[in-house]
């Protein structure tokens, strides 16, 4: 190897950048929320429920926006069990992050689940929404998972 | 589809992505030479080619500049614009006065250097004009040392 | 169809965490000139050049710009393909087709990472930011402590959610990915070319290692490297002038489904773990090379796994084995540079990562194991038949190579 | 070429702001596409995207696009450049035999959502032009144009009379983002200077746009359409990447890269040959530039030709019937919507843009400062 060079900088000026993001399904589940309930969009076509759903089917390849409610009692697809944040830094505890499918959805959500011991955790679980006190329209309205 | 505001969110990133680029040997020496005053070019095995600022290939050739040559710190401007716009973060905005760019051929080199052209008007500024270099006051070895040219 | 072989590749010397001595086109420089150096060529051999890298990563919009002059392409064409981790592969795919178009006959395919130039996590954030923007005004937690859409996992997140998934309908155990993890940081150490080396290594010593997210340990996950890779293909007619020895492409195939991630944008479908597009692509593969039986006509495996369960999971998923097979074959051995089906002799992804030439990795070390050239990391089975495989995206996207040491026949 | 590829359909969208997401954007431009073929999906055998991630402000962009462009569980590349190189690569796969049909789709939101400067900006050496500053995607347009006039002897005037040609053009056509109606010569001559001798009108404007298009084979292509566009050539060249060391009057990769596509296509002699050209011009100086370069203007005789509308929808040889960059330049997407621009004319389909004879077309497309990379395709009925 060589001689070390010198090191300059650039920059991606990601801070001037004016995104749109799509938020049409994403608005209506945080509206419906305020109820307590979980809606989604449904495609008229197949039948498929994204929650809280694109504008279009991935499947039918067509412009969706049916509106559905699913239940907000569901099965751990996949999880995780943090050790540390996303910085990196070690956690107090260790935290359970399920992939949790929603009954009456065909897509999949991430949350916390609470109320069990790490090793107790399995896909196939099935789960419940927390819901908070006081619904605002967020996604902390939806608090946590914990068992059935 | 609904308005703007209701079919999107419109969130901003609140920071810029940076880099930490490694600029190579080349560039180190030709910085280097800038702690001396100096203008350094590499030149060529194949056309003989003198390349200003140095690098490493010539594409022409593909062949490899590995010698270092000193390049006079004089030359004929070649081609030039006229800047009336400043660019920052991809935002055109009015320059305070209008400034020259000029490519200019210094003696010894087969390549146009970009450089700030100073000490003539905006409207007298003619391809042909013979320019020299001016450093600051206090060079560091980095790429500002090289402050403009100016009229023989 | 044309056939194409592989005449040529060329790495940088080495494969390192750190090159601070050469900016980027310097680095690439050393790749081709290598592959110039290995094959006896110069650039007037050279029909066209296509280019590959993750430019995010380093932070140079269409570097093969400013790379021009260093990658002996001047007055020639030039294609840039970019796809995430399967950059370098799809970026060999598109090299194919310049020839089997019949419009070329000698193409060179760059590819390279520098990734210290850049920071590999702002890299990766940079797939979601401005949707997880949209999500953090809608409530969301990024600091995963509550709520729906909580970021769980970390930055390993996503892909723990796939090892997990992946453990669960396998009945393979952490230890599998501890020891395959092990075996090929092994591998490594006998690869000039490769990053992090152990010839030491154990599950024992990988299983010391800190658990990030359950399954996914720090010993699991691949380093972040500086590193060039560049191949020359030829068409059957140019390759007989100019080549002694080839390893030629008998199928090349793609897929693409949805990205897996708790997007609350697009909505994930998907299981992480389920990896349709790896069934797809090696399927069509098999069917456009004439391979009936992938186990038993297939001699050699290079598997792209950033992450060390992934060279598993995927054996299965090509069809080299079936599903919950893999991690007996590794506890048998079969797995191993001396086993009956070696996978990554190279030591992977999981040991070497300079993304954009990652993909192309697995292709060139296949090729260099049916030319016989991999010298201390040749396995020890004659090897007729391999197969590459990439992925990349937000674990979407597959892409499937398969190279035999005869020219595909029809 | 060994076998005949043919564009079947297009679809196209510009405006100055699209009022839309990447996401919709590649949703309807491929919908809108199959809708008009009467096709769904699973029609595409490959589709390669072309979209560029400092611009999308996203690592790996097209991740999130396979889906809205119909690449569910399907076969998918990505070219990161201008989107004529897509249709290089798509026509590629083709003539492979390996496919029968493919897609190509390009976007740019360069008007509404991010700077379309940054864009050559970051392709800057960033150990050395990036750190000196001097040099942008205007500035450097600006020497290109001063280059090119002081090697011919041209005035400003001729950069005006190229600007009011193409924005005249663009305000009859209902695809393109920047629409003056009644340009003048005069009216561009009293826009503000950037660098001189370029002036805001003489340059291309930040606009939003986005195209698809399919290809498909030769027998593919009669069951899809009784309107075929045939590829005739293609061809594609680079140069050096330092502006010091280019003869800026010309561009010698345009010149190469069309002898490429000329030779497959059989044009010997372009000016008679070609019928009417598209060409992604940035700024006015470089329409006459890349026409002299692609050999459908005589060196040093450009002044002339515009002066008498040689160049004019109406003229012996169109050059950007439709009103070229200077009315929109979605980046990325812009040399394929000069693609479907020639498309429209082949078949008939331009409207008041409408050239009188459309037998051979030229379409080029450019990356890189002072267009450092060129692309050529060659398209007839």
């Amino acid at each position: 190897m060589m001689e070390e060079t010198r090191i300059v900088q650039g920059t991606w000026d990601i801070s001037t950048f004016k995104f749109r993001i799509e938020g049409v399904g994403l608005r209506r589940m945080l509206e419906n929320m305020k109820e307590g309930k979980l809606v989604g969009t449904k495609c008229h076509q197949c039948g498929m429920v994204y929650l809280p759903g694109p504008f279009y089917c991935r499947k039918c390849h067509i412009e969706i926006n049916e509106p559905a409610e699913v239940s907000d009692h569901g099965e751990i697809m996949t999880f995780t069990i943090g050790y540390a944040d996303v910085r990196g830094n070690p956690l107090e505890e260790p935290r359970i992050a399920p992939v949790v499918k929603m009954d009456g959805c065909d897509s999949w959500i991430m949350g916390v689940l609470q109320g069990v011991k790490p090793e107790e955790v399995h896909v196939g679980m099935r789960v419940k929404v927390q819901w908070a006190e006081n619904l605002t329209g967020s996604l902390q309205d939806m608090q946590y998972f914990v068992p059935e | 589809m609904g308005t703007l505001e209701e079919t999107f969110f419109t969130p901003t990133v609140p920071m810029d992505f940076v880099y930490n680029y490694r600029v190579g040997s080349y560039v180190e020496r030709y910085l280097g030479g800038f702690a001396e005053k100096k203008i350094l070019g590499s030149k060529c095995p194949g056309c003989s080619k003198v390349a200003v600022p140095p690098r490493m290939y010539c594409g022409v050739c593909n062949k490899k500049m590995e010698e270092i040559v000193e390049i006079s710190q004089e030359g004929t401007l070649e081609n030039f614009t006229v800047g009336h716009v400043v660019l920052e973060k991809g935002q055109l905005s009015p320059a305070e006065k209008p400034y020259i760019l000029g490519l200019i051929k210094l003696d010894g080199a087969s390549s146009l250097l970009l450089a700030k052209v100073e000490g003539v008007s905006p409207a007298q500024v003619k391809a042909g004009l013979r320019v020299k270099a001016v450093w600051k006051d206090q060079v560091e070895g980095d790429y500002g040392d090289l402050d403009h040219f100016e009229p023989v | 169809m044309r056939n194409v072989g592989i005449i040529g590749i060329g790495y940088t010397p080495v494969f390192v965490s750190k090159r601070k001595d050469v900016n980027i086109p310097e680095m690439i420089s050393e790749a081709v000139d290598n592959a110039f150096a290995n094959t006896g060529l110069t650039a007037a051999d050279i029909d066209a050049v296509v280019f590959g890298n993750m430019q995010t990563f380093e932070g140079v919009n269409l570097p093969h710009l400013w790379a021009a002059d260093y990658i002996a392409s001047l007055g020639k064409p030039v294609m840039r393909i970019a796809t995430g981790g399967t950059t370098g592969m799809s970026a060999f795919h598109a090299g194919y087709y310049h020839i089997t178009s019949g419009l070329h006959d000698v193409v060179m395919v760059v590819t390279y990472e520098k990734q210290s130039e850049g920071d590999s996590q702002v890299g990766l954030m940079g797939i979601i930011t401005p949707e997880l923007m949209a999500m953090l005004s809608a409530g969301i937690d990024v600091t995963g402590g509550s709520g729906m859409g909580a970021i769980g996992g970390g930055s390993a997140g996503g892909i723990s959610f796939q090892a997990s998934s992946y453990l669960h309908h396998s009945g393979a155990g952490i230890e599998h990915i501890d020891a395959q993890a092990a075996l090929e940081r092994r591998n490594a150490a006998k690869n000039p070319y490769a990053h992090l080396k152990d010839p030491e290594a154990t599950a024992e010593k990988i299983a010391q290692t800190p658990m990030v997210s359950w399954p996914i340990r720090f010993g699991h996950i691949c380093p972040t490297s500086d590193g060039a890779t560049v191949a020359i293909l030829a068409s059957e007619k140019a390759a007989a002038k100019i080549a002694d020895k080839v390893a030629w492409v008998h199928a090349v195939a793609n897929c693409a489904s949805d990205a897996t991630t708790a997007n609350l944008i697009e909505s994930q479908i998907t299981d992480p773990a389920e990896q349709m597009p790896a069934i797809i692509a090696s399927r069509q593969a098999y069917e456009r090379a004439g391979i009936k039986d992938p186990k038993r006509e297939i001699d050699y495996v290079e598997i792209y796994n950033g992450f060390a369960h992934q060279a598993l999971m995927y054996l299965e998923k090509v069809g080299m084995c079936e599903v919950g097979e893999a991690h007996k074959l590794q506890e048998a051995g079969e797995l191993e540079m001396s086993g009956r089906m070696p996978v990554n002799a190279s030591g992977g992804v999981v040991s070497t990562n300079a993304i954009g030439t990652s993909a192309m990795n697995r292709v060139t070390e296949c090729a260099l194991q049916i030319l016989g050239r991999a010298g201390e990391h040749q396995v020890e089975k004659e090897v007729h038949k391999a197969l590459a495989h990439g992925w990349g995206g937000l674990m979407q996207y597959v892409t499937i190579t398969i190279l035999g040491d005869k020219p595909k026949k029809g | 070429m060994e076998k005949n590829v043919a564009i079947v359909g297009y679809k196209m969208m510009n405006a100055l702001d699209l009022v839309t997401s990447r996401e919709r954007l590649t949703f309807d431009l491929t919908r809108g596409l199959f809708n008009e073929l009467g096709i769904d999906r699973l029609a595409v055998d490959t589709t390669i995207l072309d979209s560029n991630d400092f611009l999308d402000g996203r690592t790996i962009s097209n991740v999130f696009l396979d889906p809205q462009a119909g690449v569910y569980m399907r076969d998918e590349s990505k070219v990161e450049m201008d989107g004529l190189n897509a249709v290089l690569y798509a026509c590629m796969r083709i003539l492979s035999g390996q496919y029968q049909t493919a897609m190509v789709m390009a976007l740019g939101l360069t008007g509404s959502q991010v700077s379309p400067y940054l864009h050559i900006e970051y392709t800057l050496d960033p150990t050395y032009d990036r750190q000196v500053k001097l040099l942008n995607e205007l500035s450097a347009a600006a020497l290109q144009a001063r280059s090119y006039l002081a090697k011919y002897g041209y005035s400003e005037e001729l950069l005006d009379g190229v600007a009011a040609q193409n924005l005249g053009n663009a305000a009859l056509n209902p695809y393109q983002a920047r629409r003056i109606s009644g340009i003048s010569k005069d009216q561009v001559k009293g826009s503000a200077y950037y660098y001189e001798p370029l002036r805001e009108l003489h340059c291309f404007p930040p606009s939003d746009g986005g195209c698809a298009v399919l290809l498909a084979s030769e027998e593919k292509a009669k069951e899809l359409t009784d309107k075929p566009v045939w590829i005739k050539g293609m061809g594609q060249s680079i140069e050096t990447y330092f502006l010091g060391e280019r003869d800026l009057f010309t561009s010698t990769s345009t010149t190469q890269a069309a002898k490429r596509a000329y030779d497959l296509a059989g044009v010997t002699d372009p000016k008679k040959q070609v019928a009417f050209a598209e060409i992604s011009s940035l700024f006015a100086h470089q329409e006459p530039l890349l026409a002299e370069a692609l050999g459908l203007l005589d060196k040093g005789q450009a002044a002339g030709a515009y002066q008498v509308g040689e160049t004019a929808i109406d003229g012996k040889l169109p050059i950007n019937p439709s009103g070229g960059p200077l009315g929109a330049h979605p980046i990325s997407a812009t040399g394929l919507v000069r693609l479907a621009e020639a498309a429209r004319q082949l078949r008939g389909e331009a409207g008041d843009n409408q050239v009188r004879e459309a037998g051979m077309a030229v379409v080029h497309g450019q990356d890189g400062a002072c267009a450092q990379q060129n692309a050529v395709v060659v398209l007839g009925i």
